[in-house]
């Protein structure tokens, strides 16, 4: 089948085909590279993999942090890939991707909120600060992106939020 | 011999004493919060009890608590690891009220040694040299002859300062003056306070810590030095022994001086007295931490002393089992912090569960670890969440070693500080030992500059595979779910990821 | 120094000798039998090379599929490891037609010390002792000369002999005569010969065997005894360092005797010297091994060198790096072997998958593993799958520490010598030093006669709580199973065992 | 719930009762015991398990070998379980348990057949050699029990076999 690999922003066109068990013959191609790979690829327990290509020994852990989003680590080397195949690709582009609103204040790391400075209509200046969270003894302050008027506040003091939580709209 | 300790801490280094007190035939009693019911601590020590929520200023900071579970299991001895009541002298009371023993320094010493202007003049009494200048405020007149006394270049620091704020480097006379009126005014401004210092200005300093040992019979050693010049945010990253700046004959008088300080403050226990080392090699003393540190392991791995025991006996009232002459420095070592910290993106905290773990072995590795896969780690604490220590004939074979144990060290589902660990090791600068306090940006920036990747192909092919394992197209495999063999069946499951479906 | 070694071996010493070329910048390649495409020395070799079926003889041991991947890879080097290849002088000899450097020594050395015979004869002429007596075959006269020359009690022994059969105490002279009668006439109906020959009884004897290190530069030095008294099957299952039976004095005679035989053998390389030590504390050469021994960690822990390292500089023409007086030996080490074998019965192998794995940690331990979690252990070799190694201050904080660390170390899915390891530690006589070889069987006997083991109550309670936890009847915990996290989904799998049917 | 474990041949009655998430109040009955405890039990990944019973803390390993009979590794002491619910236990008895025939020769490790030295209605003695099994460099000689006459050989020369298999039956 053939998959498309988003890699920072560039897409790559992955074609696999299945030689025998465990054995993929693997056709790469992207703006930057195209390359034709066997691989012998024997899985070891959740999610590492030993794979050998052209004799060359990799340890491969391959972990799906959110669906079609891969963690890959190739020999400690870290990559974050996107992985679809065409269908879904094409379908997603026609949809239009979920991307992240303007405005958003997101935060990348789950924490604690210790502080808010704003309520919903707050005028705001770019750099004003927002919101404060607490994770491991460390606070991090958030600041308004933009100027703008706080269209919503989603957490209040004592709040626990994940990675990824939008913590405030700024208009 | 204690009969039973109480380690008053959690993660690594609970587990650290766990271990060094079943290895010295001592039960173990753990605490922990809420959040840490499923920690490594608790499922190592002998006993466990509840102390409370998460946060720690409700569980591991309760003295009354944890005295109360002391008494509750017969303990005879507290140990309090490092950070939360380690160098907490109401705590230190606390237990010697309870007829408990406090496992470090006595009370007044960590009274003492708390403050920078007591420790400076211990120091000063025991003959050891301090960095020339005041801590008291000064006239503007007192300024002007200290200074002439201390020769410049001099610091002139606000009393009340920090951050950086209200200090002025003077380099001349002439500047003086008008530096003075600035810096006044700026502390003003900053902190309501007027009042300044002046300091001699030591140039490319050096911070170097002696570890020392001192037991209640007048008997003290010193174990060597470790510097740890990698930090982040003000906090350690990365540790080693020995300092790559001393030599055998500084070295001993380093030792010498750390021990002076120690018993002038009445101190025993395990103990690390920090140093400024200037370019001409003259040092300064600093502080004394009254605690084990982080990085005793460093220690430990050239000397061949395990701190943790010696700190215990001498708790117990046992004499030093070590004299100087028997103390050896051998090689060199370096230790890793472990952080849940994502390097790439300003170290910002990334608890979480851990997903997978794979840790390094062989010869000159070792792991000090509070987690295990599938270890939640907490929001609530210090992100530390295992050390890896190697040790190698000398400086390059510690460091090859380092690069070959990171390489097998795998921490899944949450970011750690591995990544940053191994970029450290494969930068010329600090294979040199020549890097400055701007030298984790730079490794920092140097690699998000370098992009191309090695095994960029495989990770692509890898992940195209995987999403293809996982399709439903392939999910005929897996008809026999009635299996009684839950790990048969465990293993089904993972290796046909096409069930998960 | 390499480029690139291949290693032609497997399991743990496969990934041993990988760890030392990536700490010295060396590519590594791996060959594997079919059965061991999964092992771990494959995933951590930069290359792998399938070479054959799972007999060892069809693979391993292959001489020309393994010279024929090496040419294929460019390889430099290869290191046989122990055991398959590592004593074959042959192959030794079809390295060098092909090039490609044998890590170990060279092939004369290796074809001589393989001779009982001839290592005798080349100790004597170097000045070493030997057990008196003879090799040869001998009339009833010579032996009652030779009797009276070496002196009273001797053994009597066949020359065809094995496991004992023939074989003979004899106290004084006046037992010699029917003695010779009835052996003869023993060793005549068991082998078909009545060849006998004479040595020396040695009482209560110790095997001591000692580590060096010769360059081809004819430097060499010796790294101190390793003692191996522990046996089952006769296969060593623990080894340690120091020997308690040797002093300074001693160890450094054995030492410089070690190094004697090997120069005047033409040695170079890591070896072993086997010695033999009576209860006067004379010692007697035994016999040399030409290889890496499996127990030469425990060397390496009390000295701190790396034999491996070492041994691949030696075969890449450097000079050692370490003169005698470089050597000191510090605490003592003890290496604990873990067989995939059943120590309850009999030791019998017990290969299969490892469905749970965690290792110790902490410090001083050393673990030298060549499997992980859902590693298959297949039956075709030998049953070794890892290796403890401890360290400590002396015997005594080694043996505590060993105890600790195989507490910590844990495999599930097979039986493996871990528990007998444990026995072993609380036995008070392998404290005291004072076992002989029916020590393995006496310690299993008094096992099996004290039954009370301690957590019976609780693990009669966990196996109910199991089984509990797997009844349909709170199947209605697991609605969700649309997630599309495999982790998510993996965890809550493991957590709610009641989904299992 | 109630149920019967056995241990080295002695039945223990063992009833529990959840008291809440995690928390069993469970009682043991036996000839030589009788016990009462309130566990504190947390999962750790696959098959190990934190248990408090009163403060004393202990790592316990429980792997389901077969069905019913587990695996107990507390703090490295190793328990062979047999647990059935009573209904279950009881309804096996009055079935009668499936038992070691006389005369067959089983084996407790897997290996590899190397020579096998009867065939069927040969006449054997007691402690004359059946069959060779070779695993792991180590061979392994399995004698006749008893004297009688070969009743069945079940494996040949070459044959892998896993550990409980029979290799043949003496009557």
């Amino acid at each position: 089948m053939a998959y498309i690999a988003t890699y920072e922003g560039k897409d790559y066109t992955i074609e696999l085909k299945k030689l025998s068990e465990g054995i993929y013959e693997v056709t790469i191609k992207g703006e930057d590279m195209e390359k034709k790979l066997v691989l012998d690829v024997r899985r070891h327990g959740c999610c590492v993999y030993s794979v050998l290509c052209d004799a060359k020994s990799f340890e491969v852990d391959v972990d799906e942090r959110e669906p079609h989003l891969y963690d890959v680590l190739v020999e400690g080397e870290h990559f974050e890939i996107k992985v679809m195949d065409e269908m879904k690709k094409k379908l997603e582009k026609l949809m239009g991707a979920e991307g992240l609103e303007e405005g958003e204040i997101k935060t990348s790391m789950p924490g604690k909120v210790t502080k808010v400075f704003v309520k919903e209509g707050d005028e705001v200046k770019k750099g004003d600060p927002v919101v404060v969270l607490e994770a491991m003894k460390m606070e991090n302050e958030f600041k308004a992106p933009k100027d703008g008027v706080v269209k919503a506040v989603k957490v209040k003091e004592g709040d626990t939020v994940n990675a990824g939580a939008v913590l405030a709209v700024i208009e | 011999m204690f009969k039973k300790v109480l380690i008053a801490n959690r993660s690594e280094i609970a587990v650290r004493i766990i271990r060094a007190c079943k290895e010295m035939g001592i039960s173990t009693v753990a605490v922990y919060s809420d959040v840490d019911r499923d920690a490594l601590h608790v499922r190592y020590a002998d006993e466990a009890y509840h102390i409370g929520p998460p946060p720690a200023r409700e569980s591991y900071l309760r003295i009354d608590k944890i005295i109360d579970v002391a008494k509750k299991a017969g303990a005879d001895a507290i140990h309090p690891g490092y950070g939360f009541l380690a160098e907490n002298a109401e705590f230190a009371e606390a237990c010697e009220k309870a007829g408990i023993v406090f496992i470090g320094p006595p009370k007044k010493a960590i009274v003492e040694m708390g403050s920078k202007t007591v420790a400076r003049q211990t120091a000063m009494k025991a003959g050891v040299p301090v960095i020339p200048g005041t801590l008291e405020p000064l006239s503007d007149e007192e300024i002007f002859a200290k200074a002439k006394e201390i020769g410049f270049p001099i610091m002139l620091k606000a009393v009340a300062g920090g951050g950086g704020k209200g200090m002025r480097l003077i380099k001349s006379e002439d500047e003086l003056e008008s530096a003075i009126r600035l810096a006044r005014s700026e502390a003003k401004g900053a902190f309501g306070d007027d009042s300044l210092y002046i300091e001699k200005y030591i140039e490319n300093p050096r911070h170097v810590e002696m570890q020392i040992l001192v037991d209640t019979f007048g008997n003290g050693i010193w174990l060597g030095e470790r510097e740890c010049s990698i930090q982040r945010r003000h906090q350690k990253v990365i540790e080693e022994a020995p300092s790559v700046i001393l030599d055998e004959e500084l070295r001993r008088k380093m030792g010498e001086a750390a021990l002076k300080v120690a018993f002038a403050a009445g101190y025993y226990s395990a103990g690390t007295v920090e140093f400024l080392v200037d370019k001409d090699r003259n040092f300064y003393f600093l502080e004394v931490n009254t605690r084990l540190q982080v990085e005793h392991p460093v220690t430990e791995m050239v000397t061949g002393i395990d701190i943790v025991k010696e700190m215990i006996s001498i708790a117990a009232g046992s004499k030093l089992s070590y004299t100087q002459d028997d103390v050896k420095m051998m090689g060199a070592s370096i230790e890793f912090r472990v952080y849940a910290e994502d390097p790439f993106n300003n170290f910002v905290p990334s608890p979480g569960t851990i997903t997978g773990l794979r840790m390094p072995g062989g010869p000159g590795v070792r792991v000090d670890a509070g987690v295990f896969e599938g270890s939640v780690v907490p929001m609530e604490y210090d992100p530390i969440i295992a050390k890896l220590i190697v040790w190698g004939r000398d400086r390059k074979e510690a460091v090859e070693r380092g690069k070959r144990a990171l390489k097998e060290f795998v921490v899944k589902g949450i970011k750690t500080t591995i990544p940053f660990h191994k970029l450290v090791l494969d930068h010329p600068a600090f294979l040199t030992g020549e890097f400055d306090t701007t030298f984790v940006d730079s490794v920092i920036e140097e690699f998000k500059k370098t992009k191309k990747k090695a095994g960029f192909d495989i990770a692509l092919a890898m992940a195209a595979i995987a999403e293809e394992e996982k399709t439903p197209s392939v999910s005929r495999v897996c008809p026999d779910k009635g299996g009684l063999n839950p790990w048969k069946f465990f293993g089904r499951r993972l290796l046909m990821r096409s069930c998960w479906f």
